[in-house]
């Protein structure tokens, strides 16, 4: 089609879309209301099974399946980079490229918060998947801040240090494992709110290493064919 | 003042949202998509959500900016049919 | 329990195979894969024989938990997945250079996130799950990373299914600020009367479902998908993901929106989506030289009239519909199972090239051959008994229908078997396209397990017609609440046109092996790949279904 | 009159979408799509909010009733997730477009109609 | 005035005349230029969600601001590694 006949298509459509959502949103209850009759049945139940962050107590204990869902597609997709971004024949790295991610090359200020704040954040996020039930946060919140501590060590200039401690099958057999044992707690062992937060946690943070992991493989590529 | 801050944050959030979509191209596009997870967080704060800011912050401010970053500069290198193939990165 | 087991098996076994499957040898992938998805199908089947049951899981009652309802409609989908999925990995066998237990991970999942979807009672649930299905099939679609057809085709696919899922996400959302209940069945209770807000939110919710059964205008992945991914997860996907679109559209109004949204709108649109489905599928399969997007486009078509069959909202249409696509799921996987066995053994899969050079593979041959038929509904074909049943309910322009879609899309099937199989018709030499294989190397002979499948898969669906109409008619009751006379499809006049079509689609083939194959320009240039028109016709879509509802 | 306040879901939906039709580029499409799920978190969001309510986690105060709908929070809490993993998944098969075909614009893609 | 009374109001100041501006700089100019913005914008949120916190009366929402402040510092050291040209 061309772009003419594209936006054109897109304007019928944009405003049918904008009037039909139009419509719906004026019938829908107030703003700011009271009636919230699914949210509240979950209260009591929170409460009686000890767990006081209510969120948490859906996510893991009274809605279990979904987050098996959730876990699963995150298991999914982080199997789908390695598929996907696994590199080819006639794909090296670039070795001419490779001095340029050695330490040498970044500011020593850079370095030093990258180092400095490796620690804190690793405990943030043990922090934040241990005290899941109570305060906000959780497995996925503390998971992402550990996948994501790891990578400051890239930032302290040393790709070879960063790839040395992620070695990849691991990360790939703790990330299956822990959604493994979540397939297990969320069918068989309901209510474990603690343990379940622990595996997410692992998996999560598994699956954010591994998933930037091949990116930043497919980045530092260069092509060698053609 | 709880509506003030609702309406300003909902505001705030859709006009980044708009500014996240008409920056064209990705490697800009990045750093106002981080900008964008930033004012989500905000507004899911001031709508009551602490848990929803917490993970909106690791995946929108870090995770996915990073990702599209990431992913710009694989993409860069594989540039055939772009004349001015500009390297400044 | 054994409802969570088999829920929770494939699953299990899933992430077990991704953690090990770096040192586990191929044939101990093969063998688990295989064993586990036997094991869910006769987990299922014991389910199916226990009679209808409710689970709430974690021993969360009505209210705040999870359901899964296993009644006869979702239990015998589920198994309808397990069996293709079963044929599926036999395929799959001898098939691929394996990257890690990645290929059969993912399908495990893939077959649990169906089961899970079509078995779960909670609409967010069936989102959470819609998603694992979707980013499953991206990444199967997208397995062959090196093609570049098969990349684009995959991210077409990603982008327009994401769409439509966030789609149904929102009208979730407006459904939920209504009545404050998740599950299809307690919506169901609390929605009275019908707004805007409902009938959007029920236009919505059904956007995703509808851009996963491929209605006209939200089918242009299905092609760039289904032309690129492996011939194991074809199956899968034309056999039985896209019409689990159709069977979320039809529990979604039967069970949540039935009493608030009337009749008649719901019928109109969904009947004029279907159609346009159908015939669009049919004539774009005819237009087709590429033998897996000529496939996917008779899916296409059926899926429309699988859609019809749903829109009618008759009970013995619903009943030829659950017919049909049994029926159906057997042909079209062993069409797939057919065109991968020429694509292996030849490196393509376009008509012209392969003119005449398939009169050695008579297994082959046999498939397409039996195939073309299961496709026109040759009685007593699964598919001849569902349309009749949905003809029957639909009157004459229905009945039109139906003999068009099937007519199209068998007499491309049997085009594609009187040209590669027996050499009719002129050769075209010249525009190659060659395709990798998908095995390791080219195979000069094909192993049993690539073809035996296929067989079977055709067989099944030439010969479902023979199950007792009492059967069908049960399956459905939880859809139409009434255990009404047993739908009977053996009648003159559903012969006949069973007939009929078949000599149609015969008169089809024969024009079709006379000449090139013609090229519609403003039809190819609809379908062209492009994302931005991909999307810019589903929002329109969503506008047109909405008003439809509204009107 | 409160119910202006939904309209901002749906302008950043469209705004989305207009973006992936008028997109030159793949991996602006990709981001514009995870812009229009944003909106889904929005919208869910402003559904559970309740005036002069706080936030359902009893850590630092004691349990009451009068708290913000949990279970949007919940439902959004994975929607991020999947919206996180979703474009991840479709930014690796863009670099893959990128590396196969040597361009991300659309509209220099060949049509995979034959 | 008790942080209860003054944190809302000086949370919505903040929001306006502070995160605003820094976000309006991640919107135009050289990637350099809107790197600069955001790295202004973290620290500016932060203080917005303390002041939340302090508003609502919720210590536990300080969690959510700690992650920010964490997370924005090294999501934007990560941007200058990039514009850097290290990679």
């Amino acid at each position: 089609m061309s772009r003419r006949a594209r936006l054109l298509v897109l304007a019928f459509g944009g405003c049918g879309l904008a009037l039909l959502f139009a419509l719906a949103a004026f019938r829908l209850p107030d703003f700011g209301g009271t009636s919230h009759p699914y949210g509240q049945r979950t209260l009591p139940n929170a409460i009686a099974h000890h767990t006081p962050n209510v969120i948490s107590s859906i996510n893991f204990d009274q809605r279990a399946f979904d987050t098996l869902g959730e876990e699963l597609i995150l298991m999914a997709s982080a199997l789908a980079a390695v598929l996907i971004l696994r590199t080819v024949r006639a794909e090296q790295e670039d070795a001419a490229g490779k001095h340029a991610y050695g330490p040498a090359q970044v500011f020593d200020a850079l370095r030093i918060t990258g180092y400095a704040l490796l620690p804190v954040t690793i405990m943030t996020g043990v922090y934040i998947v241990a005290h899941g039930y109570l305060s906000p946060g959780g497995g996925f919140q503390g998971g992402v801040v550990l996948g994501s501590a790891i990578h400051l060590v890239y930032l302290s200039g040393d790709y070879p240090a960063l790839a040395r401690i992620r070695p990849i099958p691991m990360f790939e057999a703790g990330e299956a494992l822990a959604a493994g044992a979540f397939v297990a707690l969320a069918l068989a062992f309901a209510g474990q709110v603690t343990a379940m937060n622990a595996v997410v946690g692992l998996e999560v943070g598994s699956a954010v290493v591994l998933t930037l992991a091949k990116f930043f493989e497919q980045a530092l590529l260069v092509r060698k064919d053609t | 003042m709880s509506d003030a801050l609702i309406v300003a944050a909902l505001l705030l959030t859709a006009f980044m949202a708009t500014a996240v979509v008409l920056t064209r191209d990705p490697a800009r596009q990045a750093i106002v998509l981080s900008g964008y997870g930033l004012v989500l967080a905000v507004l899911f704060v001031v709508l009551q959500a602490p848990d929803v800011a917490m993970s909106q912050t690791g995946v929108g401010t870090v995770v996915v900016p990073l990702i599209v970053m990431l992913a710009v500069h694989a993409i860069r290198r594989h540039h055939t049919r772009e004349p001015d193939e500009r390297d400044d990165s | 329990m054994i409802l969570q087991i088999a829920v929770g098996l494939p699953f299990a076994v899933a992430t077990l195979l991704a953690a090990t499957g770096r040192r586990l040898p191929r044939i101990a992938i093969d063998a688990i894969a295989t064993a586990t998805v036997a094991t869910l199908s006769v987990l299922l089947g014991l389910v199916l024989a226990g009679g209808d049951r409710t689970v709430w899981l974690g021993g969360w009652g009505e209210g705040v938990g999870i359901s899964l309802v296993a009644d006869a409609v979702a239990t015998g989908l589920a198994l309808t997945v397990t069996a293709v999925a079963l044929c599926a990995l036999v395929v799959s066998w001898r098939y691929f250079n394996e990257v890690q237990a990645i290929f059969h991970t993912l399908v495990l999942l893939f077959t649990g996130a169906m089961c899970a979807f079509v078995l779960t009672g909670d609409l967010f649930d069936a989102f959470v799950f819609f998603e694992l299905m979707s980013v499953v099939a991206y990444a199967l679609t997208g397995y062959q990373s090196e093609e570049p057809d098969t990349v684009h085709g995959a991210l077409n696919f990603g982008v327009v299914n994401s769409l439509g899922a966030y789609l149904t996400l929102t009208g979730i959302a407006l459904v939920y600020a209504r009545t404050g209940q998740l599950g299809f069945v307690s919506i169901g209770r609390h929605l009275h009367g019908h707004d805007a807000l409902v009938t959007v939110s029920f236009a919505l919710i059904c956007t995703g479902f509808l851009v996963k059964a491929a209605a006209v205008p939200f089918h242009f992945w299905l092609a760039d998908a289904h032309a690129v991914a492996p011939t194991p997860v074809c199956m899968l996907f034309s056999g039985v993901m896209v019409e689990l679109g159709v069977y979320a559209v039809a529990r979604t109004y039967l069970t949540s929106f039935a009493d608030a949204i009337p009749a008649e709108p719901v019928r109109v649109s969904l009947i004029a989506f279907g159609s346009a489905a159908a015939l669009l599928g049919g004539v774009m399969c005819v237009l087709q030289r590429h033998i897996k997007r000529l496939l996917a486009y008779s899916t296409i078509s059926h899926v429309g009239l699988l859609l019809v069959g749903v829109g009618l909202l008759h009970e013995d249409a619903l009943a030829g519909a659950a017919w049909y696509l049994i029926g159906h799921a057997g042909v079209k996987a062993g069409l797939f199972v057919g065109a991968g066995a020429l694509l292996n053994r030849f490196e393509t899969v376009d008509e012209h090239d392969l003119h005449g050079r398939g009169r050695s593979m008579y297994v082959a041959g046999l498939i397409f051959l039996l195939g073309g038929l299961g496709l026109a509904g040759l009685p007593p074909s699964g598919t001849w008994a569902g349309k009749a049943l949905i003809e029957e309910a639909g009157g004459h322009s229905i009945l039109a229908l139906g003999v068009t879609a099937s007519a199209l899309t068998a007499g491309a099937v049997l085009r594609v078997w009187l040209r590669v199989f027996r050499g009719a018709g002129p050769p075209h030499p010249g525009t190659t396209q060659h395709h990798d294989a998908e095995t390791e190397f080219k195979l000069s002979r094909l192993p049993w397990t690539m073809l035996a499948p296929g067989v079977l898969l055709v067989l099944a669906g030439l010969l479902l017609g023979l199950l007792p109409g009492v059967v069908i008619g049960r399956a459905v009751e939880p859809f139409t609440h009434l255990p009404g006379p047993a739908p009977a499809p053996w009648t003159a006049t559903s012969i006949a046109s069973g007939v009929v079509a078949v000599l149609l689609a015969f008169g089809v083939a024969a024009l079709g092996i006379r000449g090139r194959i013609p090229r519609v320009d403003l039809l190819h240039r609809l379908h062209s790949g492009h994302i931005g028109d991909y999307v810019a016709w589903l929002v329109a879509g969503v506008t047109v279904f909405g008003l439809l509802l509204l009107a | 009159m409160s119910q202006f306040l939904y309209l901002i879901p749906g302008w950043i939906l469209l705004a989305g979408v207009y973006g992936i039709v008028t997109s030159r580029n793949l991996v602006h499409a990709v981001v514009c799509l995870s812009v229009a799920q944003s909106a889904t978190y929005v919208l869910l969001l402003t559904i559970g909010y309740q005036r002069k309510a706080t936030a359902p986690v009893f850590s630092d105060i004691k349990p009451t009733r009068n708290v913000v709908d949990p279970l949007v929070q919940a439902m959004t809490l994975t929607d991020i997730v999947v919206g996180a993993t979703v474009t991840a998944l479709l930014l690796a098969l863009t670099v893959q477009v990128a590396k196969r075909r040597g361009t991300v614009d659309p509209d220099d893609l060949r049509s995979l109609e034959p | 005035m008790t942080p209860l009374a003054v944190g809302l109001p000086a949370a919505f100041a903040l929001l306006v005349a502070a995160l605003f501006p820094c976000l309006l700089g991640t919107l135009r100019g050289e990637p350099v230029d809107r790197l600069a913005g955001l790295i202004l914008a973290g620290p500016a949120a932060t203080l917005v969600l303390m002041l939340l916190a302090a508003g609502y009366g919720r210590p536990a929402y300080l969690d959510a601001a700690f992650i920010v402040a964490l997370l924005s510092f090294a999501g934007s050291l990560v941007y200058a590694r990039f514009l850097g040209g290290t990679l």
